[in-house]
C-alpha cells in the first residue's frame, strides 16, 4: 500500500473510475496535456485520449452548463473548476440545472455530475485563488458538499460521488494537496457520502471540522491535550447530506463545541450547525458553540491571509472559552 | 501585406415560399403532399391549442402562457425535420415544436397551470423539459450533442431560443463550445423581434441574428420564419450536417410575436399596433394554406376536417389536464435526489404530519 | 398623505431620487418603455427619458457588469434583475467586483450601486420566479441586504440604499407589492440601514422575520394572541447589517424565539440568526429558537407551493413548541 | 429573394513594421521622432521589469507572475495611444501599460508579492486594478465608457483581455452593451496564442478573433501584434473614433506568450520549443530597433543609455517595494465598507486582541 498525496489520492481514483466506467469523461481548462494546474489529472489524457480527458474553453458556465447536457444524456462527466473563485459564473448552471433537473422532470432525467473545484486559502495565491464558498452550495438543494480532508478520504469519497446519480460538488483542500502523505489502498473503496468520521475522541469539548481545517483543529486539540483538556474532533466529510447523528451524540458527550472553518463567518456553514445543535441538542450544551472563521470581509492577498486563516491559537482560544464556563 | 482584407464573409438568407404564397419549385423541399398537409394540420393544430390556452388563462383555467401566434411555422416545420432518436432543447415557447414532437398536449397545459407534472417527458421522448431561465439550455444542449458525439449516436439536437436569448452568456459559451468540438447541434434561434418590451434593436447592433455564427466558426443562416418550407429545408439540412459528423449551424428564422409576452404583458404600452398588422399579413398558415390550394391539396371541406380534428385534440386534452387528480405535496421531496437524506426526511414528515401543520424541524 | 403599495412607494422613492440627484440612472429589462414587468419603474421613462431609464438587453450579468462600471465611473446607478430567480448569472459580478472594488483598490475606488430584484412566492408565478435567495448575498462581505417589508418602509429603505456609498441588493417581496396599502408621506424620509423595528410588542416570544413573511409572523402573532400567548415582532428591515442588539434585547426579555422564512432551511439567514443568538443570548433561551422556513428543495411550481411557503399555522405550531417548554 | 446572399462582411488585418523591420511609410502613424524613440524606451523598460520580476520570483522575493516577455508592443503602443483623461481597464498581463500609464512600478511588484496596496491605484490616474476573474473586467470596462457617455466626457476607454477571455459570458455580455448602446470603448485583445496550456484552436473555431466583432455590430480588426506602429495606429483609431461618438472597436493584436503562463506554469508540459522559436525571431523589441536604427535614431550609446535607464528605474522599484513596511491587518477590514458596520467592528476587535489571539466572536 502506497502513501501518497492527496493530488495522488484523487488521480488514482479518477484513473481506475475511468478505466472501470467508459461513461466517466474529465473536462475543464488545462486537465488535459498540462494534467491540471495542480496535477491532479496528471497521465489521464495520456491513458483515455483527449475524448475523455478534455481541455476546454475558458467557460465555467459553459463547461459546467455541457457537463450537465453529457450527464442528462448518460454520460458522467467530471467537470474541473480551476479554482472555487471561479465557480461563481457557473451558478446559474447548477442552481438551475443541475440541482433541479430531476425534481423539474419529475425523474425523468437525473444528473449524475461531479463538479471537482480546489478551494481555500493557505498557499500564497493571488487573488480568487483562495476563497471557500461551500456555503452556496449548501443553501442549494439538489445539490451534494463533499470535502476530504485527506488522501484516504479523499479517494473513497471521489469514487462515492463519481457514482452518485445525483450532481456533487466535491472541494479539495489545495492547501492540503501536497501537505500529508497516507497509505492509499489501491484497491477500490468507498466512503459513502452522509457519514461523518472522528478523527480524534475525546470527553471534554467537540471540535467540528472539515477539509483543510481539520489539520487546524487537531493541532487546536493536541495543544489544549497538553493542558490536560480532551478533544473529540469530528471530520464532517460531506455537508450536505450532513451526518447530523454523529455530531449530536459526541455533544451529548462533551456538552461543548467549537467549529473551525476558513469561510467568512455570517451564513456559513458553521451557522447552520449552530441552528442544528441549537434544534437537537440545545439542552446539553454548557457553553455557546464557538465558531473560529474567517471573518465577514474578502479574502485577503498573502501578505495578510495569515489573519483571515483560523490557526491553532484561535482554536485553543475558542477551546479555552467554552471550558471556562 | 500593409492594410489588407484576410477574410469575406457571405450571410445568405433563404425563403421558398413567399407572402403570396408564391413557391420557388427549384428550392422546395421534396416533401410528398401528404407531408405537406401533415405540417399544415399541425400548424393549424398549434394555433388551435394556443387559441385555448390563451381563452383559459382568461377563464382563469390557467396560470401565466406564452403565446405562439404567427410563429407557429418556425416551430412546426423546425420540429418536424427531427428524427425520433434526435435531442430537442426547447425554451419556454415551444408547444409547436412539442406538439409536433408528440408530447401530450395535456402536459402541456398541467406546466402552465402550475404543475411540475407537465414537465415529466415521456421515455420514449428525448426532449428537454421547458427550461424557463433564458439561453441556459444553450450550454446544455451543446453538452447533450458532445455526449452523442462521444457515445458515436448518428443522432443531432436542436436547440431552441428567442431574439433575446442572444443577448446571454450562456449563448456565447454553448455555441463557442458547439464551434471548438464540431458538435452535432442545430442552435434555432426564433427572432420574433420582441424579448417582451425591448425590440431586436435594443437586443443587439447586428444587422441580423445569424451573423454571429461567424464568431463561432461556422455557418449561420437567416431564413423566412413564416415560410413553413424555408424554415424546413434549412433546419433539415442542418440536422442532417450534424448527424453525419459536419458540426453546428446557427438558424435565425424571423417570424414575430403577434401577442403579448404572456397572458400577463400588454404589448400595447410598448409597440404600435401597425407593426402587428404589417405582420399578420405574413401569416404562416395562410401562405401554407394557399399553397395547398393551388396545388389542389386544399378545399373547404379539407379545412373543416383539419380544424375539427385539431378542436377535437385541444379539447381532449384540456379535459385530459382537468380530470387529473391534484399533486401529491411529497413530490416536494421526491425528486430532489434519487435517495432522501435524513435531513429531507424529517422535512418531508413535518410537511405530513399535516402539511406543515407540525413540528417544522 | 397617500395611501400607497410597496409598488407605488417605490416608484415614488425612484422619482423624487432621480429628479434630486442627476447621477441617479435606472437601468434593466423592461424597465423603460414598459415601466416595468411590475410597474415599478412606471412613468420614470417619460420623466427623465431613455438616457437615464435604460431599456438594456437580456443580460444580467451585463447589467450588474455596466452598473458597476457606471458606480464606478461617478454615477449612481440602479439595476433592476427582473425576477430574483435570475441574479445567479450576476453573481460573478457581484461576488468579485461590486463587493470587493473598495478594498480591492484600497479605497480608490468605490462602488454605490444598488441592485433591485423582486423576490419570493405566493403569486403563483412560474419557475424561477418565487426564489428567495438572500443568503447568498449575506454571505458575500462587502456586500449590504436590505429587504422592506410595507410600503413606508420600502421608500425610506430605498432611499438609505441609493444613497449609501457600497453596493446594496435590495430585495422587493413581490407578494406584497399590492397587497398592502398605507400612509407613506411625499416628503423624503430616509430609514437608516442596520436597525431592525419592533412591529408588536410583547413579552412571551419573540418572532423575526423580513419581507413577506412579516404578515405571516404577524398572522401567527394574532392567532397566538387569542390564545393568551403575547408574541414581540421583529421586522429586520436589513440582513446586513445586521441590528442584532434589537433581537437580543427582546430574547432577554421573552426568552423565546421563533424565526421565519421563505428561503430553503440549510444555510439559510435563519441559521446566522440562531448562531448569533446562540454567541449572545444562549443562556436566556428557555426553549429552542425555531426556524420557519422553506424546505431543502426547489421552490415547488404554483400548485405546490402553498405546501412549501411557511404559513400562519406553521407558525402558531413553533410558537406553541416554544412556549409549551 | 429565394436564396440570397444579404449582407457581406470582409475582415481587415494591419501591419506597418514587418518582421525584417521593413516600414510602410504610407501608413505609419505622424509620430515625431522622439515620440518613437518613446515607444522603444518603453517597451525596453517593460522588458526589464519583466525579466527583474521574473529573477525576484525565483529568488523568492516575488510571489506568483505573469510575464509578458513578447507582448511588450502590444502593451506600450496600445497604452500610449490612451490620453490622461480615458480610462484603462487591465486584465491581469498588462504591466507594459501601465508603466506607460504611469503606474509605480513599485506597485506593480507590491501586488504580485500578495499586498493588496499595489492595486491603490494613484487618484490622477483612471485605471481599473489587475482583473484576476477572467473577462469579468470587460462589461465593467464598458459601463464606465456609458457612464462617461451619460456624463459626456469626451473621453474613451481602454479594456485589455487575452484570447482565453473571449471564450467567456462577459465578453460577449460586455461587447453586445458596447454595440447596442455605441459607447466609447475599445476592446483590445492580446491573443498570445495560448490561454495557460490551451491553444487559440481549443479556444474558438474561428480562425480570427477579429471577427467576433461582426456578431455585435461594429468592427473589428486584426493588428500584428508584435508591430509597434500597426498597435499604435489601430489603438488610436479606435480611441479618436470612441472620442468622437462613433462607438465601440475591437481590436485583436496578434502576438505570443514567449515565456510560461505564469512564474507556476511549465509551457515545456504542452508546447513545442519550435513555436517558441518561430515567434522569438517575431521579437517587438528587435523590430522598432531596426526601425531606429534605419532612421539613424539608434546607436549603441543610445541603446546603453535608455537599458541604463530601465535598469535604474526598475532597481528603485524593487528597493522602494522591499523597503515599504507590511501592510496593517487592519486592512484587512477597512475598506470592507466605507463605514464599518457593527459585527465587523467586533471581528475587527477580535483580530486586534492579538491577531485572533482572542474572542473570536
Ligand atoms: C435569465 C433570464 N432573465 C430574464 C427572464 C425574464 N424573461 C422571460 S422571457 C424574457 C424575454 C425573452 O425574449 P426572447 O429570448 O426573445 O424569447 P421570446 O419571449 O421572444 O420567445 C424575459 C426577459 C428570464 N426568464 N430569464
Ligand atoms: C474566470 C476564470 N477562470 C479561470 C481562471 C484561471 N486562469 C487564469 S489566466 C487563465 C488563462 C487566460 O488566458 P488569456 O485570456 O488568453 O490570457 P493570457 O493568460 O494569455 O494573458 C486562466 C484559465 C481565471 N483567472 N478566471
Ligand atoms: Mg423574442
Ligand atoms: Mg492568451
Amino acid at each position: 500500500m502506497a502513501k501518497l498525496t492527496l493530488v495522488e489520492a484523487i488521480n488514482l481514483a479518477l484513473k481506475q473510475e475511468m478505466a472501470g466506467d467508459p461513461r466517466v469523461i474529465v473536462l475543464g481548462e488545462d486537465v488535459g496535456k498540462n494534467g491540471g494546474v495542480f496535477r491532479v489529472t496528471q497521465g489521464l489524457f495520456e491513458l483515455f485520449g483527449e475524448h475523455r480527458v478534455i481541455d476546454t474553453p475558458l467557460s465555467e458556465s459553459g463547461i459546467v452548463g455541457a457537463a450537465i447536457g453529457m450527464a442528462v444524456y448518460g454520460l458522467r462527466p467530471i467537470a474541473e473548476i480551476q479554482f472555487e473563485g471561479f465557480a461563481y459564473a457557473a451558478m446559474e448552471q447548477l442552481v438551475c440545472h443541475a440541482a433541479r433537473i430531476r425534481t423539474r422532470s419529475r425523474g425523468r432525467y437525473e444528473c449524475p455530475l461531479v463538479v471537482r473545484m480546489p478551494y481555500g486559502g493557505g498557499i500564497r495565491a493571488p487573488e480568487h485563488h483562495s476563497e471557500s464558498n461551500e456555503a452556496y452550495f449548501v443553501h442549494t438543494p439538489g445539490l451534494k458538499v463533499v470535502v476530504p480532508s485527506t488522501p484516504y478520504e479523499a479517494k473513497g469519497l471521489l469514487l462515492s460521488a463519481i457514482r452518485d446519480p445525483d450532481p456533487v460538488i466535491f472541494m479539495e483542500p489545495k492547501r492540503v494537496y501536497r501537505a500529508i502523505r497516507e497509505e492509499v489502498p489501491d484497491e477500490e473503496y468507498v466512503i459513502p457520502l452522509g457519514t461523518a468520521r472522528v478523527v480524534m475522541a475525546g470527553n471534554d469539548v467537540t471540535l467540528i471540522s472539515w477539509g483543510a481545517m481539520l489539520q487546524v483543529a487537531l493541532q487546536g486539540a493536541r495543544l489544549m491535550g497538553e493542558r490536560g483538556v480532551s478533544s473529540e474532533v469530528l471530520d464532517l466529510r460531506t455537508l450536505s447530506p450532513l451526518d447530523m447523528d454523529t455530531i449530536v451524540e459526541s455533544i451529548k458527550k462533551t456538552k461543548k463545541a467549537v467549529i473551525v472553518h476558513e469561510a467568512p463567518r455570517s451564513c456559513g456553514f458553521g451557522a447552520e450547525l449552530v441552528a442544528r445543535i441549537n434544534e437537537k441538542a440545545l439542552f446539553f450544551l454548557e457553553a455557546p458553540v464557538e465558531r473560529v472563521t474567517g471573518f465577514d470581509t474578502a479574502m485577503p492577498l498573502p501578505k495578510l491571509e495569515k489573519h483571515f486563516l483560523p490557526d491553532a491559537p484561535r482554536v485553543v482560544q475558542a477551546i479555552s472559552r467554552v471550558m471556562s464556563i | 501585406m500593409p492594410r489588407t482584407i484576410i477574410k469575406r464573409f457571405n450571410l445568405e438568407r433563404l425563403q421558398i415560399l413567399d407572402e403570396q404564397g408564391n413557391c420557388d419549385e427549384e428550392l422546395r423541399p421534396p416533401l410528398p403532399n401528404e407531408a405537406v398537409r401533415q405540417l399544415y394540420q399541425w400548424m393549424v393544430a398549434a394555433r388551435t391549442f394556443d387559441e385555448k390556452a390563451f381563452k383559459l388563462q382568461r377563464e382563469g383555467r390557467l396560470g401565466t402562457y406564452a403565446s405562439i401566434l404567427g410563429q407557429e411555422a418556425a416551430q412546426v416545420a423546425s420540429a418536424s425535420a427531427l428524427q425520433p432518436s434526435d435531442w430537442m432543447f426547447p425554451s419556454f415557447r415551444e408547444p409547436g415544436a412539442s406538439l409536433v414532437r408528440g408530447l401530450p398536449l395535456r402536459m402541456i397545459l398541467q406546466y402552465w397551470s402550475g404543475d411540475e407534472r407537465g414537465s415529466m417527458i415521456p421515455e420514449r421522448q428525448n426532449d428537454f423539459p421547458i427550461t424557463i431561465p433564458v439561453a441556459t439550455q444553450i450550454p446544455i444542449g451543446a453538452g447533450a450533442a458532445w455526449g452523442a458525439k462521444l457515445k458515436g449516436d448518428p443522432i443531432a439536437v436542436l436547440v431552441y431560443m428567442g431574439d433575446g436569448a442572444t443577448s446571454k452568456g450562456d449563448f456565447h459559451e454553448g455555441l463557442n463550445l458547439a464551434g471548438v468540438f464540431s458538435l452535432p447541434v442545430v442552435f434555432f434561434c426564433q427572432n420574433n423581434q420582441w424579448a417582451i418590451s425591448v425590440p431586436l434593436s435594443r437586443q443587439t447592433a447586428a444587422e441580423t441574428l445569424a451573423q454571429k455564427a461567424i464568431a463561432y466558426g461556422f455557418s449561420g443562416i437567416q431564413v423566412d420564419g413564416n415560410d413553413a418550407f424555408a424554415v424546413y429545408k434549412a433546419t433539415a439540412d442542418a440536422l442532417e450536417k450534424a448527424r453525419t459528423g459536419h458540426g453546428p449551424t446557427f438558424i435565425e428564422a424571423v417570424t414575430y410575436r403577434i401577442g403579448d409576452h404572456t397572458t400577463a404583458d400588454d404589448a400595447s404600452r410598448y409597440r404600435s399596433t401597425e407593426q402587428v398588422r404589417q405582420w399578420k399579413a405574413k401569416d404562416p398558415i395562410e401562405r401554407l394554406r394557399k399553397y395547398l390550394e393551388r396545388q389542389g391539396l386544399w378545399d373547404q371541406a379539407y379545412e373543416q376536417e383539419v380544424t375539427e380534428k385539431a378542436r377535437e385534440q385541444v379539447e381532449a386534452a384540456v379535459r385530459e389536464e382537468e380530470n387529473t387528480p391534484p399533486a401529491d405535496p411529497q413530490d416536494i421531496f421526491r425528486y430532489t435526489f434519487r435517495e432522501l437524506p435524513v435531513e429531507l426526511q424529517e422535512q418531508l414528515a413535518a410537511l405530513q404530519n399535516g402539511n406543515g401543520r407540525r413540528p417544522s424541524r
